[in-house]
C-alpha cells in the first residue's frame, strides 16, 4: 500500500466517520492535520528524486484497462501540499457550522488529492468529479444569497462544469484511443506517455485533440469565454467551499493540461491555430476580466473576478509551453491557490462580522483590526505579484519562459500577448489597491466596526500567509521538487 | 396467375388500412379492430411468402407456424385488451381515445 | 438439470399461484409473495448450478434455444429484476391494494414469474418465432400488470395506452418479420446472417423488413420516435411494475435487438451500413428526446421514465458502435454491461419512490423536499441512485457511459457524440434538481419517515453494488467475457 | 559577507518589526535604528572592497534550465558609492525620525517600513542582474507605499500611496517588457556585466543591434520606462508631489535622496544600451530635460514647503536623466568622451543632490515640526530668528542646490550642463540653463518667504528650535552639502566624479549667470512680501496634469471597465451560457409538446416514425454512397 493511497483515503474516511456520527470538528481537523504531515513528509522524502515515486497500481478493469494507480512527482506533490494546506485552513476557520460543512470540505479536499495523486486518467477525472458535487450542493444549500439566487448560481456552475467535464471526457477518450496503439486500450498515464514518446501523433491531430482538451479543462478553470460561472459561484459559495474550490479544485484543469495534455501532445499547443486561440482566450481572461474586476465594487466580486483573471497567467505559461513557463505555471498554481484561499477566508470572516462587503460602506479597518489587515495585505500583495511572495516567482517564470525561444528575434503573437498580460499586472494592482484602500485605509470612524480574530482563529490564515512568504522568498524549495523535465 | 406480388400488395393495403384506422379512429374498440387487421396483414404476407418459398418443392412451413402463433397471440391480446377496455368504459363511461389524456407532458 | 427446466418451472409456478388464488381466495398475500420470491431465489440458485451447455437442452428445443454467455447473463438478470420487483411489490402491497379490485394482488405476484420465464426464453432465442412468442408473452402480461391498479384512473389510462401502442408495435414487428422472412427465406438468426451475406438477396426487401423489425423492437426498448408511450405508462403504472418495465422489459428488448443486429450486421451483410446509420440516427434522437423534456418534469416517476428513454439512447449508440475494435467486450457485451449497471440504479430509484409511496407521500419532486431532514438514509440512497443515473464517475453509471463514449469516439461518430454530451449535460440538470430538492427545500411536513430494516438492507445492497461496480467493474466484465460461444467476447 | 549583512540585516529587522510590532513595542525602534547603524558601518567596509570583485551569487532564488534569477551581488564603484549614500542618509533619517516621530502611535510600524525600505534599496544597489533589480524595484515600491500611507486614516495619504504604487506599476510594466526583450535577445542572460559584454563586437546584442535596431531601441526605451516611473519623470511624475503626504523623514530619504534616484542609478547601469541606440538616447535626454524644465516651472508657484522641494527633486532628477541621454548622444556623435563611463555626470549629480536634498527635506521637517505641522510657507516667515541652526543648514542646502560655487551642487550641476552642451543639441543646453535660472529663483523664494520677514501666523511665531537628535543629522548633511564634491570626500566615497573638462567656459558662465538672475529676481520680487506677488495659475496647478490624468483614468479605465463589464454580461455570458441553455430549454419544451397525452397523437407519431424510418433506410441511406 502506497502512502498516497492513505493520503487520499484519510479525508474520505473522516467524512464517512462524521456522517456516521463522529464529532465533526475533531475528526476533520485530526484527519487534515495528519494528512498535512503525511504530505509534508512525503514531499521531503521525494526531494531530490525525479520521475514518479510511491507508485502503486490496482487494476479494476481489463480492456479497456483501468486501474486505481497512484504515484507522485514534484508537480503532484506541490499540488497535494497546496490541497492539504488549504484544507487545513478552510476547516480550521469554520465556526459554529453544521457537520455538512466539514464533510463537504473533506470531500472536496479528498477528491482533489485523489485527482492530483492518481496516475490513471480515469481516476484523475473521477476524483475531480467527486469533489465537484459537494461544491455544487454547498453553494445551493448554504450559499450567501437568498435561496433562489444561490440556486441559480449553483445551477450555472453545475451545468457549466458538467458540460465542460463531458467535453473533457470526450477529449480524454479520444486521447486514450489515439495512443492505445491498436491492441489494448489503457488509461494509465505512464503507459500513454511511453506510447506518445514512441509514436507521436501527427502534429495537426495533436492540435485538434489538444484543443478539445483545452476546452474541457479550460471550462473547469474558467478560461474565457467559459468563465461566467466562476465569479458568481465564488462570491456566493460558503467560505470553506470558496477557499477550496478557487484555491485547489480549480487548479485541476490546469494540472490536467500540464500533466496529461502537454506530455502526450507536446506539439499540440504549438500548432499555430491552437496557440492563437489559446492566446486570445487567455487575453480575454486577463484584459476583459481585469476590467470587469476593476468595475467590481464589493470585495467578494473583486476576489471572485480576480481569481478568474489570474487564471490567464497560468494559461499563458501553458501557451508558452517551454520548460520554464510550465514550471512557472505550477508555481503560480500553488501561489494563487494559497493566496486566493487566504483572501476568501478573510473575506468570509469580514462578511460574517460586518454583513456587507461594499467598499462604500467600509473603511479604516486597519485601525481596529491590524492583524487582520496584515494578513489581508499578504494575500492582496501576493495576487498583485509582489516579489517575496510566491505569485511573483510563478509569474516571472511564465513571462521569462515565453522568451526562452526568442531565437529569430522576431516578436510572435505569444510575445505580444505577454506584453498585454503585463498590463494585466497593472490592472490587478489597480483593483487590489482599490479594495485595500476602500476597506483598510481611510477614516476609522466612518466604516463599519470589526475586530481582529482571536489568536486561535488567526492560525489558519497565518499558516497560509507564512507559506506565501516562505515559498515566495525561497521559490527554489518548490523548484527543487521539479527537477525532472515536464 | 396470382403471384407473390399480388399477395403482398393486398397485405400491404391491409396493413396501411389498419394503420390508418389506428391513427384516425377515435373509438378504442374500432382502433383495436384495426390493430387486428394489421396482424392479419402480416399473416397474409407470411403465408404468401411461405407459399412461394419452396424448399425441396414444398412450401416452407416455418413461417406458417408463426402465423398460428400470431393468431393465438392476437386472441390473447384481445382477451386482455377487451378486459382493459371494458374496465375503462366502466370508469369513464366512454371508449373514446380522448377520454384518456390525463397523463401528459 | 437443464436451464430450460428452470424456465418452465418458473412459468408453472406462476400458473400455480394464479390457480391457488382463484380457488383459495383467502390466502394471504405475503404467503403468495414469499412463495413467488422463494421460487425466484430457487430458480436463481439452480441457474447458477445448472448445466450451462447447450447440449444439455432437450433435443426438440435445441433449434430454437441457445445457451451462450449472453443468454445466461440475461437469464440471471431477468431473475434478479423479478426478485426485486416481487419484493418491491410486497413492500408496496398495502397501498397498492387500495387501488385493485377487492384489494387482491395475486396476479401481481404470479404474472412477474411468467414474465420472467418469457424474458429468459427471449434471452436464448435463436429465431424470430421464438422471439415473437416470448416477446408477446412478456408484453401481454405487462398489459395486465400496467392496468392492474384499476381503481386508479392513471393506471387504467396507462394500461389503455400501453395496450393500443403495444399492439400497434406488435403488428409492425410481425410485418417486419414477415418481410425479413420473405427476403431471406428463413427465421433463424444464423440463417438470416447467412442469407444477408449473399449478394443475391433482395436488398430493398431485406431493408424494409429490417426497418420494420427494428421499429417494432425500438418500441419495446423505448427508442425515439417510438418512445411516446414510456412517460405516460411509467407514470401511470404501479411503481413495482414501472421498475419492471424500465429494467426487465428494456433488457429483454435489448437482448433481442442484440441478437437481431448480430444477424443484420454480420460480416458481409448487404444492409449493414444502412442499419448502422439508422441506429446512430435513432440513438442520437433518443438521447435527446429522453433528456430534453426531462428537464421540465415535476414528477420524479415521470422523470425516471424520460431518464429511461435517454439511457435507451445510450444503449442504442453502444449497439451502433459495432466492431469497437479495442475492448474485450463486443457491443452486445457492452449493452449487457450497461444494463447490469442500469439495474441497481434504476431499481434503487424506484425502490425509494415506492417506499415514499408506502409512507403516504406523492411522487412529485416537491414531495421530496426536505427528505434529507426526514430520513437522511433515504436521501443518500436516492442521491447515489441519481448520481449513477447521471453518470458521475465512481458510480456504476459512469463506466457504462464511458464505454459508449469510447465507442463513439473510436468510430468518429462526432454528431452522435455531441448529442450524447448534450443529453448528459441536461441529465446533470434534471437529476440534480431532485437531489437538490431533497437537501435544500424544507418540506411542509418534517416528521421522520420510517422504513423497514429489510428495505434498508435491500437498498443498501443496491447502493453498494452501484458504488462497487463504479470503482471495481472487473468481475462483471469477467462474467461477460468468459464466453464459450464467442458471441460476447471478440 | 558584507553584502549579506547589508541585505539581510534590514530584511530580518523589517520582518521582525512588521509582523510583531505590537509585541515588540519600543524595542522595534531600537532594532530598526540599530540595524541602520550597523548597515552604515558595513557599507563603509563595502566601500573599501575590491572594485573588480564582479558579480557574486548570494542565493539561487530561481534557477531552472534556461532561466536564472539569482540574488547576485554586484560590487563595483557605482554600487559601492550608492550604497554609502543609501546607508548614510538612511542612518541619519533613522536618527532624525527618533525625534520627528516621537509622538506617533504607530512608530514601530513606521520603523519597520523604514527597515523594509533599507532592505529593498540595498537590493537595488547590489543587484547584479535585471531580474534581481526588478524584484527589489517592486519592493521599494511596496515600502514607499507603506510609508506614504503611514497616516492612512487621512484620505489624501491613502490616495497618495495608491497613486504612487500604481504609477510606479505602469513604469514597471515597461521595465519588465524591456527586461524580457533583453532576456530573449541575449539568450536568457540578463546579468549586467554579461549584457555589457554582449554589446561588444560579435556579442548577441551587438548583432541584434545591427539586425534589429528597432528591438534594441524598444528594449532601451522600455527599460527607461521603469526609470521614468521610479524617478518620476514626465509623464509619470505625478505621484511624487503627492507622496509628500508621507512623514517628512520619509520624503527626505525615499522621495529625495535614494529611491527616486534608483531610476537614475538603473539607467546608468544600463547606459550601454542607451549608447547603442541613438533614438533612445535622444528620447531619454529629451524627457529628462523636459521634466527638469516642467517641474522647475511648477515649483515656482507652490506654497507648500514640501511640495516646492518635491518639484525641485523632480527637476533635479530630470537633470540626471538628461545627463545620461546627453552623454550617450555625445558618444554617438563622436564628441569628447566623458571618461570611461557615460553615467558619471548623472551619478555625480545624484551623489551631491542626495546630501543637500535630504538635508533640505529634513530641514523642512524640522520647520514643520516646529510650526506644529504647518506646511504653507506663507504662514511661516521670520523663522531665521527662532530656529537659527535650522536656518543656516537650510540656507546651505539651498545654496548648494542653486549651484553656488564652491558648494557641492555647483560642481555637479556644471557637469550636467556640460554634458548637455557636449551633446551637440543646443535646445537641450538652453533648457538646462533655463532650469538652472528657475531653480535659483524658486529656492531663493522659498528661503526668503519661510525664513525672512515677519512671522505670518501663530505657529510660526511660537516656533522654537528642534531637539538635538534632529539637528545632528542636519548639521552632518550640511557639511556634506558643502564638501562632498571635493576630492577629499568624493574619492573615498567612490562618487563617480567626472574629470573636469577644459574649455567649458560657456557652461561655467551660464551656470553662474543662472544663479545670479534667478536669485536676484527672487530677492527683488519676494523681499518683505506677505503674499505672492506673482500669480500664474498654470504653474500653480501643475499644468493641470492631475486633472488630465483623472479624466484619462475615468474614461479609459472606469468607463471602459463599465462598458466591458456590460458587454461581458450581455455577449460573452449570453452567447456562451444563456443562449445555448435557452436553446436547449426551448427544445426541451418543444419536445415536451410531443408528449400531449393524446393517444391519437402517439399513434400518429408512431406510424409516422415507422414511415420515416422506412423512407430513410430504404430510400435515403442506400443512395448516400458511404
Amino acid at each position: 500500500m502506497s502512502v498516497l493511497e492513505l493520503i487520499i483515503a484519510l479525508p474520505l474516511l473522516a467524512a464517512l466517520a462524521i456522517w456516521l456520527g463522529a464529532p465533526a470538528r475533531a475528526a476533520s481537523m485530526g484527519a487534515t492535520l495528519i494528512n498535512l504531515i503525511l504530505v509534508f513528509v512525503t514531499t521531503i522524502q521525494y526531494a531530490g528524486k525525479t520521475g514518479l515515486a510511491f507508485t502503486q497500481s490496482r487494476p479494476i478493469l481489463d480492456n479497456p484497462s483501468l486501474s486505481f494507480a497512484v504515484g507522485a512527482d514534484g508537480v503532484s506533490l506541490i499540488l497535494a501540499l497546496l490541497t492539504t494546506l488549504v484544507m487545513l485552513a478552510a476547516i480550521w476557520q469554520i465556526q459554529d457550522r453544521p457537520a455538512i460543512f466539514y464533510i463537504s470540505s473533506l470531500l472536496i479536499g479528498g477528491g482533489a488529492l485523489g485527482a492530483f495523486l492518481a496516475t490513471d486518467v480515469f481516476f484523475i477525472y473521477a476524483f475531480h468529479e467527486l469533489a465537484l458535487i459537494p461544491t455544487f450542493l454547498m453553494i445551493a444549500l448554504h450559499g450567501r444569497a437568498d435561496a433562489a439566487q444561490r440556486k441559480a448560481v449553483a445551477w450555472k456552475a453545475t451545468i457549466y462544469l458538467g458540460a465542460g467535464s463531458l467535453v473533457l471526457l470526450a477529449g480524454l477518450v479520444w486521447l486514450v484511443l489515439e495512443f492505445s496503439g491498436g491492441s489494448k486500450l489503457t488509461f494509465d498515464l505512464e503507459a500513454l506517455r511511453a506510447q506518445a514518446a514512441l509514436t507521436p501523433l501527427p502534429i495537426a491531430k495533436q492540435g485538434q485533440i489538444f484543443f478539445v482538451l483545452l476546452l474541457g479543462f479550460g471550462s473547469l478553470v474558467s478560461l474565457f469565454p467559459f468563465h461566467s460561472w466562476a465569479a458568481p459561484a465564488y462570491a456566493t459559495a460558503p467560505t470553506p467551499v470558496a477557499m477550496l474550490h478557487s484555491g485547489v479544485l480549480k487548479k485541476f484543469g490546469l494540472y490536467g493540461l500540464i500533466r496529461i495534455a502537454m506530455p502526450l501532445l507536446p506539439q499540440g499547443v504549438h500548432v499555430e491555430w491552437v496557440q492563437n486561440a489559446l492566446l486570445l482566450m487567455l487575453l480575454g481572461n486577463i484584459l476583459v476580466m481585469g476590467l470587469v474586476t476593476i468595475h467590481a465594487n464589493r470585495l467578494d466580486d473583486t476576489l471572485a473576478n480576480s481569481s478568474v483573471m489570474h487564471m490567464g497567467y497560468i494559461f499563458l505559461g501553458i501557451a508558452a509551453g517551454s520548460e520554464v513557463a510550465l514550471k512557472g505555471a505550477v508555481i503560480l498554481m500553488f501561489a494563487h491557490g494559497v493566496s486566493i484561499a487566504l483572501l476568501f477566508g478573510l473575506c468570509g470572516r469580514m462578511r460574517n462580522q460586518l454583513g456587507t462587503l461594499e467598499y462604500s460602506k467600509l473603511g479604516g479597518l486597519a485601525t481596529h483590526a491590524p492583524a487582520f489587515t496584515v494578513l489581508f495585505a499578504f494575500g492582496a500583495f501576493a495576487s498583485i505579484g509582489l516579489p517575496g511572495l510566491t505569485n511573483f516567482a510563478g509569474e516571472v517564470m511564465i513571462f521569462a519562459g515565453s522568451f526562452t525561444n526568442f531565437k529569430a528575434a522576431a516578436l510572435s503573437n505569444l510575445h505580444w500577448t505577454v506584453f498585454l498580460a503585463l498590463w494585466g499586472v497593472v490592472m490587478s494592482a489597480v483593483y487590489m489597491l482599490r479594495a485595500y484602500r476602500g476597506i483598510f485605509h481611510g477614516n476609522a470612524t466612518t466604516g463599519l466596526f470589526m475586530t481582529d480574530p482571536a489568536v486561535s482563529q488567526r492560525v489558519p490564515f497565518i499558516l497560509l500567509a507564512t507559506t506565501l512568504l516562505v515559498t515566495g522568498c525561497c521559490p527554489w524549495l518548490l523548484l527543487n521538487l521539479m527537477k525532472s523535465a515536464l | 396467375m396470382i403471384t407473390l406480388g399480388h399477395y403482398l400488395v393486398v397485405s400491404g393495403m391491409l396493413f396501411a388500412l389498419g394503420l390508418a384506422g389506428v391513427i384516425a379512429r377515435r373509438n378504442i374498440i374500432i382502433v383495436y379492430m384495426c390493430l387486428e387487421m394489421m396482424l392479419s396483414a402480416a399473416n397474409l404476407a407470411l403465408v404468401g411468402f411461405s407459399r412461394f418459398h419452396l424448399v425441396n418443392g414444398l412450401p416452407d412451413y416455418t413461417a406458417q407456424s408463426l402465423v398460428f402463433f400470431t393468431i393465438t397471440v392476437a386472441a390473447a391480446e384481445v382477451a386482455v385488451g377487451l378486459a382493459i377496455i371494458v374496465a375503462l368504459f366502466r370508469s369513464k363511461q366512454s371508449v373514446d381515445v380522448e377520454s384518456v389524456t390525463k397523463l401528459q407532458g | 438439470m437443464s436451464v430450460f427446466t428452470i424456465e418452465a418451472g418458473l412459468a408453472l409456478l406462476g400458473l400455480a399461484l394464479l390457480l391457488v388464488e382463484a380457488f383459495k381466495p383467502d390466502i394471504s398475500r405475503s404467503t403468495l409473495g414469499l412463495t413467488a420470491i422463494a421460487g425466484t431465489v430457487l430458480a436463481l440458485v439452480l441457474l447458477v448450478f445448472a448445466n450451462h451447455d447447450s447440449a444439455s437442452l432437450p433435443s426438440f428445443i435445441q433449434p430454437w434455444h441457445q445457451l451462450d454467455t449472453l443468454a445466461l447473463f440475461y437469464k440471471g438478470f431477468a431473475l434478479v429484476i423479478t426478485l426485486l420487483v416481487l419484493w418491491l411489490t410486497l413492500e408496496c402491497a398495502p397501498y397498492l391494494s387500495r387501488y385493485t379490485v377487492d384489494g387482491k394482488l395475486a396476479e401481481m405476484f404470479s404474472l412477474p414469474l411468467i414474465v420472467c420465464a418469457g424474458m429468459m426464453w427471449m434471452a436464448s432465442a435463436r429465431d424470430l418465432v421464438t422471439v415473437f412468442v416470448a416477446l408477446e408473452l412478456v408484453t401481454v402480461s405487462f398489459y395486465v400488470l400496467v392496468a392492474f391498479a384499476r381503481k386508479s384512473a392513471l393506471s387504467l389510462e396507462a394500461g389503455v395506452k400501453y395496450l393500443i401502442l403495444g399492439a400497434l408495435s406488435t403488428g409492425i414487428l410481425v410485418y417486419g418479420i414477415a418481410w425479413i422472412y420473405g427476403a431471406t427465406g428463413t427465421m433463424s438468426f444464423d440463417g438470416i446472417a447467412k442469407a444477408l451475406a449473399n449478394p443475391a438477396t433482395s436488398k430493398t426487401a431485406a431493408l424494409f423488413g429490417a426497418a420494420m423489425l427494428l421499429c417494432g423492437l425500438g418500441f419495446k426498448v423505448a427508442a425515439a420516435p417510438f418512445h411516446m408511450w414510456v412517460p405516460d405508462v411509467y407514470q401511470g403504472a404501479p411503481t413495482p411494475v414501472t421498475a419492471f418495465l424500465s429494467v426487465g422489459s428494456k433488457a429483454a428488448g435489448f437482448v433481442v435487438l442484440t441478437r437481431a443486429l448480430d444477424a443484420f450486421l454480420a460480416e458481409g451483410s448487404i444492409i449493414a451500413v444502412e442499419v448502422q446509420s439508422l441506429l446512430l440516427v435513432v440513438g442520437s434522437l433518443t438521447v435527446l428526446l429522453g433528456s430534453l423534456p426531462a428537464m421540465f418534469q415535476t414528477s420524479v416517476k415521470r422523470l425516471l421514465a424520460y431518464s429511461s428513454i435517454s439511457h435507451a439512447g445510450y444503449l442504442l449508440l453502444a449497439l451502433a458502435c459495432r466492431e469497437s475494435a479495442r475492448f474485450d467486450l463486443s457491443s452486445g457485451g457492452i449493452v449487457a454491461f450497461y444494463l447490469a449497471t442500469y439495474l441497481p440504479m434504476t431499481v434503487l430509484g424506484f425502490l425509494v419512490l415506492g417506499l415514499m409511496r408506502a409512507n403516504g407521500l406523492g411522487e412529485d419532486i416537491k414531495d421530496f423536499a426536505g427528505l434529507a431532514k426526514r430520513n437522511p438514509t433515504l436521501a443518500l440512497l436516492m442521491t447515489i441512485s441519481f448520481a449513477s443515473l447521471a453518470g458521475l464517475p465512481l458510480t456504476a453509471g459512469f463506466i457504462g457511459k464511458l464505454f459508449v463514449f469510447l465507442g463513439l469516439v473510436d468510430h468518429g461518430y462526432w454528431g452522435a457524440l455531441s448529442c450524447a454530451v448534450i443529453a448528459a449535460a441536461a441529465g446533470f440538470y434534471y437529476y440534480f434538481k431532485t437531489v437538490l430538492a431533497m437537501y435544500t427545500t424544507e418540506g411542509t411536513d418534517t416528521s421522520a419517515l420510517t422504513i423497514s430494516t429489510a428495505s434498508k438492507a435491500v437498498a443498501g445492497v443496491l447502493a453498494a453494488l452501484i458504488l462497487i461496480l463504479g470503482v471495481y467493474p472487473k468481475p462483471l466484465q469477467q462474467v461477460l467475457s468468459s464466453d464459450q460461444a464467442g458471441v460476447v467476447a471478440k | 559577507m558584507n553584502a549579506s549583512i547589508l541585505l539581510l540585516l534590514p530584511f530580518f529587522s523589517a520582518l521582525l518589526i512588521l509582523l510583531g510590532h505590537r509585541q515588540l513595542k519600543g524595542a522595534a525602534v531600537l532594532i530598526s535604528v540599530g540595524s541602520s547603524i550597523i548597515a552604515f558601518l558595513a557599507s563603509i567596509a563595502f566601500l573599501g572592497a575590491d572594485d573588480n570583485e564582479g558579480t557574486k551569487m548570494l542565493l539561487p532564488f530561481i534557477d531552472v534550465a534556461g532561466f536564472r534569477a539569482g540574488i547576485d551581488v554586484m560590487s563595483d564603484k557605482q554600487s559601492q558609492g550608492m550604497m554609502f549614500i543609501v546607508t548614510f542618509i538612511g542612518m541619519l533619517v533613522h536618527l532624525f525620525s527618533l525625534g520627528y516621530m516621537k509622538d506617533d502611535e504607530a512608530k514601530p510600524r513606521f520603523f519597520g517600513s523604514l527597515s523594509l525600505f533599507m532592505f529593498s534599496m540595498t537590493g537595488i544597489v547590489l543587484a547584479g542582474n535585471l531580474f534581481m533589480m526588478f524584484i527589489f524595484w517592486e519592493l521599494v515600491g511596496l515600502s514607499s507605499y507603506l510609508l506614504i500611507g503611514h497616516w492612512y486614516e487621512k484620505a489624501s495619504a491613502a490616495e497618495a500611496c495608491k497613486k504612487a504604487f500604481l504609477t510606479n506599476r505602469i513604469g514597471d510594466f515597461g521595465f519588465m517588457i524591456g527586461i524580457l526583450l533583453l532576456f530573449g535577445l541575449n539568450n536568457g542572460d540578463v546579468a549586467f556585466d554579461n549584457l555589457q559584454d554582449a554589446f561588444v563586437q560579435g556579442g548577441p546584442l551587438h548583432d541584434a543591434a545591427k539586425l534589429h535596431p528597432g528591438l534594441i531601441t524598444a528594449a532601451a526605451l522600455c527599460i527607461f520606462m521603469g526609470a521614468v516611473g521610479k524617478s518620476a519623470q514626465f509623464p509619470l511624475h505625478v505621484w511624487l508631489p503627492d507622496a509628500m503626504e508621507g512623514p517628512t523623514p520619509v520624503s527626505a530619504l525615499i522621495h529625495a535622496a535614494t529611491m527616486v534616484a534608483a531610476g537614475v542609478y538603473m539607467i546608468v547601469r544600463m547606459s550601454f544600451i542607451v549608447t547603442a541606440s541613438p533614438l533612445a538616447a535622444e528620447i531619454i535626454a529629451g524627457i529628462g530635460c523636459f521634466t527638469a524644465l516642467l517641474a522647475a516651472l511648477m515649483a515656482t508657484q507652490q506654497n507648500d514647503i514640501k511640495r516646492v522641494l518635491a518639484y525641485s527633486t523632480l527637476s533635479q532628477l530630470g537633470y540626471m536623466v538628461m545627463a545620461v541621454g546627453a552623454v550617450a548622444m555625445a558618444a554617438q556623435h563622436g564628441h569628447a568622451e566623458h571618461g570611461p563611463d557615460p553615467g558619471h555626470a548623472a551619478m555625480f549629480h545624484l551623489y551631491t543632490h542626495a546630501f543637500f536634498k535630504a538635508m533640505l527635506f529634513l530641514g523642512s521637517g524640522a520647520v514643520i515640526y516646529a510650526c506644529h505641522h504647518e506646511q504653507d510657507i506663507w504662514k511661516m516667515g521670520g523663522l531665521r530668528k527662532h530656529m537659527p541652526v535650522t536656518f543656516w543648514t537650510f540656507a546651505i542646502g539651498t545654496l548648494a542646490l542653486m549651484g553656488l560655487p564652491p558648494l557641492s551642487g555647483f560642481w555637479s550641476k556644471e557637469a550636467v550642463l556640460g554634458t548637455a552642451y557636449d551633446s551637440g543639441c543646443r535646445p537641450l543646453f538652453l533648457a538646462g540653463a533655463l532650469t538652472a535660472v528657475l531653480t535659483s529663483f524658486y529656492m531663493m523664494r522659498l528661503l526668503i518667504v519661510a525664513f525672512f520677514g515677519k512671522p505670518r501666523s501663530d505657529s510660526a511665531h511660537h516656533a522654537t528650535e528642534v531637539p538635538m537628535i534632529m539637528l545632528l543629522p542636519l548639521a552632518v548633511l550640511a557639511l556634506f552639502s558643502i564638501f562632498s564634491a571635493f576630492d577629499i570626500l568624493a574619492t573615498p566615497l567612490q562618487a563617480m566624479k567626472p574629470p573636469h573638462v577644459e574649455g567649458h567656459d560657456t557652461v561655467l558662465f551660464a551656470s553662474l549667470a543662472a544663479l545670479i538672475i534667478g536669485a536676484g529676481s527672487a530677492i527683488y520680487l519676494y523681499r518683505g512680501k506677505d503674499k505672492d506677488p506673482v500669480n500664474i495659475k498654470l504653474f500653480a496647478n501643475k499644468f493641470y496634469f492631475d486633472e488630465m490624468y483623472a479624466v484619462i483614468v475615468r474614461v479609459c479605465q472606469d468607463r471602459l471597465a463599465w462598458i466591458v463589464t456590460a458587454l461581458e454580461r450581455v455577449f460573452v455570458d449570453g452567447l456562451v451560457a444563456r443562449l445555448p441553455t435557452a436553446i436547449i430549454a426551448r427544445l426541451g419544451a418543444a419536445t415536451r409538446m410531443l408528449q400531449g397525452g393524446h393517444l391519437q397523437g402517439y399513434t400518429f407519431l408512431l406510424g409516422g416514425g415507422v414511415i420515416a424510418v422506412i423512407y430513410l433506410v430504404v430510400f435515403v441511406l442506400p443512395h448516400m454512397g458511404h
